[in-house]
């Protein structure tokens, strides 16, 4: 296959990036912030976005989506990624999806796949217990009780996990943390009884919850796919959410980098453009490549997570290698613009606070350079 | 006993004896700061004894001349006072842009009559100073200001607008580099001028910051009237005495002291697995941190003794200034990652609301502020290296 | 069966029928490289035969007219007899800057003339071309090159020197810029000429390199006579043929193929324990510097399906000639840390005479053959993002 | 103290500089090594710089040293960088002297060190056994015999191994490879029956030796210090020589940096001097302030060294920062020269072959940073 963009993904990306540049730019995300919206996103723009197709990008066609897959996922999220556009796409329509599809029975899915599609339910994945990524640490425990499970123990940093309607919960059913085997996935209910929702404000404007399970019972049927091997189904969907996540942060880079290089052919100072002075123009230069050479990274990950199997060496590459290019692109671009981009009134402080968060999400540079020698054999 | 050590036996009872207990532990936070000033709020009963015990000796400025509120220490003297209140980990008790900035530029280019006016003002912390150097159209570029005084006889008319002054909406007074002629080239045709926020025509506007703190000011002058006594140093030659300025702002700004070190947060955070901390990625990038870090230590007790034996610092200051600057970025992107998504939260208890991100974005304006690291890189290539324009 | 799948066919057997077994191996080092022309000394009898079979059917350059010694074939045809070819791990049977560099510009530029005079032999073997650009005073900077050309009527009289020329000492002729008008700006009033390099009055001395290697010579010009017919293009016009084949030799030097991982090399030199590089530091720098050059690697083929989709290569061709040498040269620092004290050996048969110390040094040249890495940068900044010059 | 060159120091500094300058400049290297010369360096100039007092800069006056101590020795070494200065210096009168002073007997100090001093006697160490430093993976085995000991194995890429008189010898007496005790040191001359010993031209034209132990047979006086305690006198001597090691790569870096800001004052392209381009500019500054920086830790560990005491961390620290800024000075001092850089007939070419030589001897950039991290408690 070709490393670049078919004529159908192109048209996705030319509409992906009109409809967020008039729909979604970045001063929604800063009146957002400024109201202090207890949701985070906009709701009438998730609905939208919903009509456009961008929810069901992941869900075949039979189920309500358009099957259209992971590099039009990748494309739709660069395009967010250009705009800051705040929705539950990557919690929801990316991750949630990528899940269910991988781990769900038929029942599940036929329940929560279309809902998702349509954007009605909002699915999120709870994962993390600590500050630092690592599905293998969870310690949250399942226990079998009365024909179910009940759940007990502490997620952190749950993307839209004050909102979502629907919670896929790693859970400990046997083994000790720090075991591969022994996890198992649950789908439990954001309002179920005994879970408690705490939002958190992130640095990026969005928001992220904790969660604590006080013995949440859910019957067998919220088990998804085999108990003790939900690593195994995890891993596939996870490592292809983040390659996702590193298109949308392939999209900050870029947008970083017009901004500057915008600034730099109109900004005067002594008497110049300073677009004129060679030291910032190599600067600019090699940001350019270091962007260039990401994109590659991401797109060749896109269309092998198109293709299926194991894409656990190409997702740790473009994590890794996007999320060093976002924190070179957003230093750069602060830099550059000297104090103009220190200041609140301008957007690109929202881009490096952006980029940070979703740097760290599902594992940062260092995570994934590391699991990318261990999987090169080294 | 020699005189010095006599002058610490009584430096050291009068501390004990002065300086109340809750002024004995390290500042905690920007709120334990004392800045002085009109309306400077005293967080404490303590602090405020503290300011007027050291100030009632001259000890706020310890080596300035007696007759303008100083101390008249010598350099030794000064020395053993530091001592002394290290050992005891007394607080400072007074930080201003007085102190730092305007002082030692009076005491170089001030009359005896500026003198007397205003630096004892300062040792006592009275009146809080701010800066007025860049504007909106001259950051990098402080030649090409256009802030404007008209020679109106007994006084200067001022109009222009002011920008990144520093707490300009907490000071008294401002010293203001203003354009006195128009028809000179860029860095002649300079004044510096001191004259009271309170004046009629003076207002500032705070800017909100990425990190959601507001230390600096947009700062407008609209027929503002200087009293021209308040001139320093010769009209028209104002560039000469910012120009002394700026190399003491870059070397305060390079030398920020040792803060905690990387390693240990780390440690506190991470653990350590057979001695070594867990993460040994992150263990590698915090070692090369750390071996530039403590360089850099060394570079600034080795540039301070370079000075006190009498070589002149020059544009070895930018040198520090860019490096201390460019280390403390990297330091807290560290720490970012050291604390992983702990660190990215915004609000809340739990994070102190934000304390480590917000710290993080604050260490972005180092490298901007004072002096961009492009600025300084530009002086070492030309000053140091003798590089062609 | 459709024609592609016969021309494979045919291909195959031929190949199975014509391919000596000695040629059925990668070459292992710059001995094993057939370049051809005058006094080439073949290797081995194989390595002519190859040659001589491949030229007969014009594959030494496929994708050329039959009319010029090429093979004629078409795109698809190509890619299948490159198929083939890996297959049986078939040699090049010919490598030389004829093919990649004069070739081109002459199919592109020149006369019917020129091309039945000079692309034959380029294809058959048998005249080895060099290519004189950089001048000792114009390097980066090939506009302000001053070897003469005068017109004499038919032929032009050239006097100058040229530096950097690669294996003019081994070469039969040379493709060469010249300023045709002095009196002209910098980029006109430039030819560009090919003549013979036994032509009384061009000498070659060769330039010892800090690697031990003598790949370049300098190339002295006095009095040389070149005919007017091997002018390529208009005169005072050749800046037009030269960029274009700077573009070309930009992406070639870039795409420097697949070589052995940095990884299995530390594996075979360091170990593993539990399965990771026992040395966590080298093995931290080995995933950062292999997660840069496989998303390299999958730029270079993203460049090459743009380019087949037809979209312009344009400078984005000095991205991939920066970023590649950068890389291969971070690449060589590497290897010289995976292999300790034995890479730092230079002569001796245990190090094979220094090859690691040797090819590190030779690496070094790479960001400043084929225009600098600091050009590339200009050209990216100019042309891609259309800074201000 | 204050950290900067006292009276006399400086007056060492300037007389070291111009001895060098005068009597060593690059030329006379490159004269050694296209002569292939088999001893490496010159014996006038060795026998010159010890009656400049050179050699004996770490042996007390007693024995015919000048005491002038580590700032001293780094001082000299650091002048030693700037020309390429080839001799063993490095190897007897500082690696020598100080493993002597360390680890040597009353009757083995007043033997070995004023032959040190006055150049008559060359001495080394061995003690690497693998491309890769590390003293305690010493294999080499000492066993008792005859009232003596037999030493059998290998020693590798011994500095001036080839002419050296006396070789120090890192034998282990008990335990196995990678322990730290059991390890010994001993007195074994050059010439002894049983020894092979393998010249071997380095990258920088020096001399470096293999060495081959077939049974060497040495008395019970050959040992230096305690038996299985040899790595507790090393430690200290070999840290004061990799302080002194960084010295001379401190001196190579400055070199760099002041050919290549030469060379930009005077080199034109495209009309204009490229000194006067900002990209170039800011590199150069940058190098400026690394060798700045690097400069510090030296002379901070050098005055440690002087002062006595466990100088581990502020070996590793020195070694480290000079180790890579002498990788950034002379890689950018190459590409900053352009083409003529390249070439064997300018300078530039030696300066990053001993550059490479020197990062590597005692351990390279890695072995120190890990070291610093350890003996930092991380």
């Amino acid at each position: 296959m070709a490393l670049i963009l078919n004529e159908e993904q192109q048209l996705l990306k030319e509409t992906a990036d009109g409809f967020f540049a008039d729909k979604a730019p970045v001063s929604q995300l800063r009146k957002l912030r400024d109201d202090k919206d207890e949701t985070g996103y906009s709701k009438d723009l998730w609905q939208e976005m919903a009509e456009m197709g961008f929810a069901g990008l992941l869900v075949d066609e039979d189920n309500g989506g358009t099957g259209f897959g992971y590099v039009g996922a990748g494309v739709v999220a660069e395009a967010m990624g250009r705009t800051l556009a705040a929705s539950p796409y990557l919690a929801s329509a990316i991750v949630g999806a990528s899940v269910v599809e991988a781990a769900g029975s038929d029942a599940q899915k036929a329940e929560l796949l279309p809902a998702i599609a349509s954007g009605e339910t909002v699915v999120t994945l709870a994962i993390d217990e600590t500050a630092h990524h690592g599905p293998e640490k969870t310690a949250l425990k399942a226990e079998k009780a009365g024909g179910g499970y009940k759940l007990s123990g502490l997620k952190t940093f749950v993307p839209e996990g004050h909102v979502a309607d629907k919670v896929i919960v790693l859970a400990r059913t046997s083994g000790k943390a720090g075991e591969r085997d022994g996890l198992s996935l649950f789908l439990v209910d954001r309002k179920a009884s005994g879970l408690i929702v705490d939002r958190t404000v992130m640095t990026d404007s969005r928001n992220w919850a904790k969660m604590t399970f006080e013995g949440v019972a859910v019957g067998a049927d919220a088990l998804m796919g085999t108990e003790g091997k939900g690593m195994d189904a995890l891993e596939g969907a996870l490592d292809r959410a983040r390659i996702v996540v590193a298109a949308e942060l392939l999209g900050i880079s870029q947008q970083c980098l017009d901004m500057t290089v915008q600034y730099l052919q109109e900004r005067k100072q002594f008497g110049v453009l300073i677009g004129s002075f060679q030291g910032l123009q190599h600067r600019a230069a090699e940001l350019f490549s270091e962007i260039e050479v990401s994109r590659s990274a991401v797109l060749k990950a896109l269309q092998v997570a198109d293709a299926g199997g194991n894409v656990g060496w190409f997702a740790s590459l473009a994590k890794a290698k996007a999320s060093k290019t976002a924190e070179l692109a957003t230093n750069e671009a602060i830099q550059m613009h000297g104090g103009i981009g220190m200041t609140d009134e301008f957007d690109i402080g929202f881009y490096i606070k952006r980029a940070r968060v979703l740097q760290n999400l599902y594992g940062g540079f260092n995570y994934h350079a590391d699991r990318f020698a261990a999987l090169s054999g080294y | 006993m020699s005189d010095l050590e006599q002058f610490r036996q009584e430096t050291r009872a009068w501390l004990e004896d002065n300086c109340p207990a809750s002024m004995r532990k390290p500042a905690q936070g920007e709120a334990d700061i004392c800045w002085g000033g009109r309306r400077f709020e005293f967080q404490s009963e303590d602090q405020k004894l503290w300011l007027e015990r050291m100030a009632s000796r001259g000890w706020t400025v310890p080596t300035w001349p007696k007759e303008y509120g100083g101390g008249g220490l010598s350099k030794d003297e000064n020395k053993i006072l530091g001592e002394e209140m290290r050992r005891i980990k007394a607080r400072s008790p007074l930080t201003s842009f007085g102190i730092w900035m305007l002082g030692p530029a009076l005491l170089k280019f001030g009359t005896h009559e500026q003198k007397l006016e205003h630096l004892p003002k300062i040792a006592r912390g009275e009146i809080r100073w701010c800066q007025g150097y860049s504007e909106p159209n001259a950051g990098s570029d402080l030649a090409s200001l256009m802030t404007k005084a008209e020679d109106k006889g007994d006084y200067y008319l001022i109009n222009g607008q002011k920008i990144w002054t520093s707490y300009a909406d907490k000071a008294d007074w401002i010293f203001c580099l203003v354009r006195t002629d128009f028809s000179a080239t860029k860095h002649t045709g300079i004044s510096f001028i001191l004259f009271d926020m309170e004046s009629e025509g003076v207002s500032t506007k705070p800017i909100k910051l990425i990190s959601g703190y507001s230390p600096f000011c947009e700062t407008f002058f609209d027929d503002v009237k200087a009293d021209k006594k308040n001139l320093v140093g010769e009209v028209n030659k104002g560039w000469t005495i910012a120009k002394y300025l700026l190399t003491h702002e870059r070397t305060g700004i390079g030398d920020m002291g040792l803060p905690t070190p990387l390693s240990a947060i780390a440690r506190d955070k991470l653990g350590l697995e057979d001695g070594e901390l867990a993460d040994t990625m992150l263990r590698h990038q915090i070692a090369e941190h750390e071996i530039d870090a403590a360089s850099f230590m060394f570079t600034i007790e080795r540039a301070k003794d370079q000075a006190k034996a009498g070589g002149d610092m020059g544009a070895f200051s930018s040198m520090l200034k860019y490096y201390g600057t460019e280390l403390n970025k990297d330091r807290h992107e560290l720490i970012l990652k050291v604390n992983g998504s702990e660190a990215l939260e915004w609000e809340g208890q739990f994070s102190n609301n934000g304390e480590i991100a917000r710290s993080w974005l604050r260490t972005k304006a180092n490298s901007i502020e004072g002096g961009t690291t492009e600025v300084q890189l530009n002086i070492i290539a030309k000053r140091i290296l003798e590089l062609p324009a």
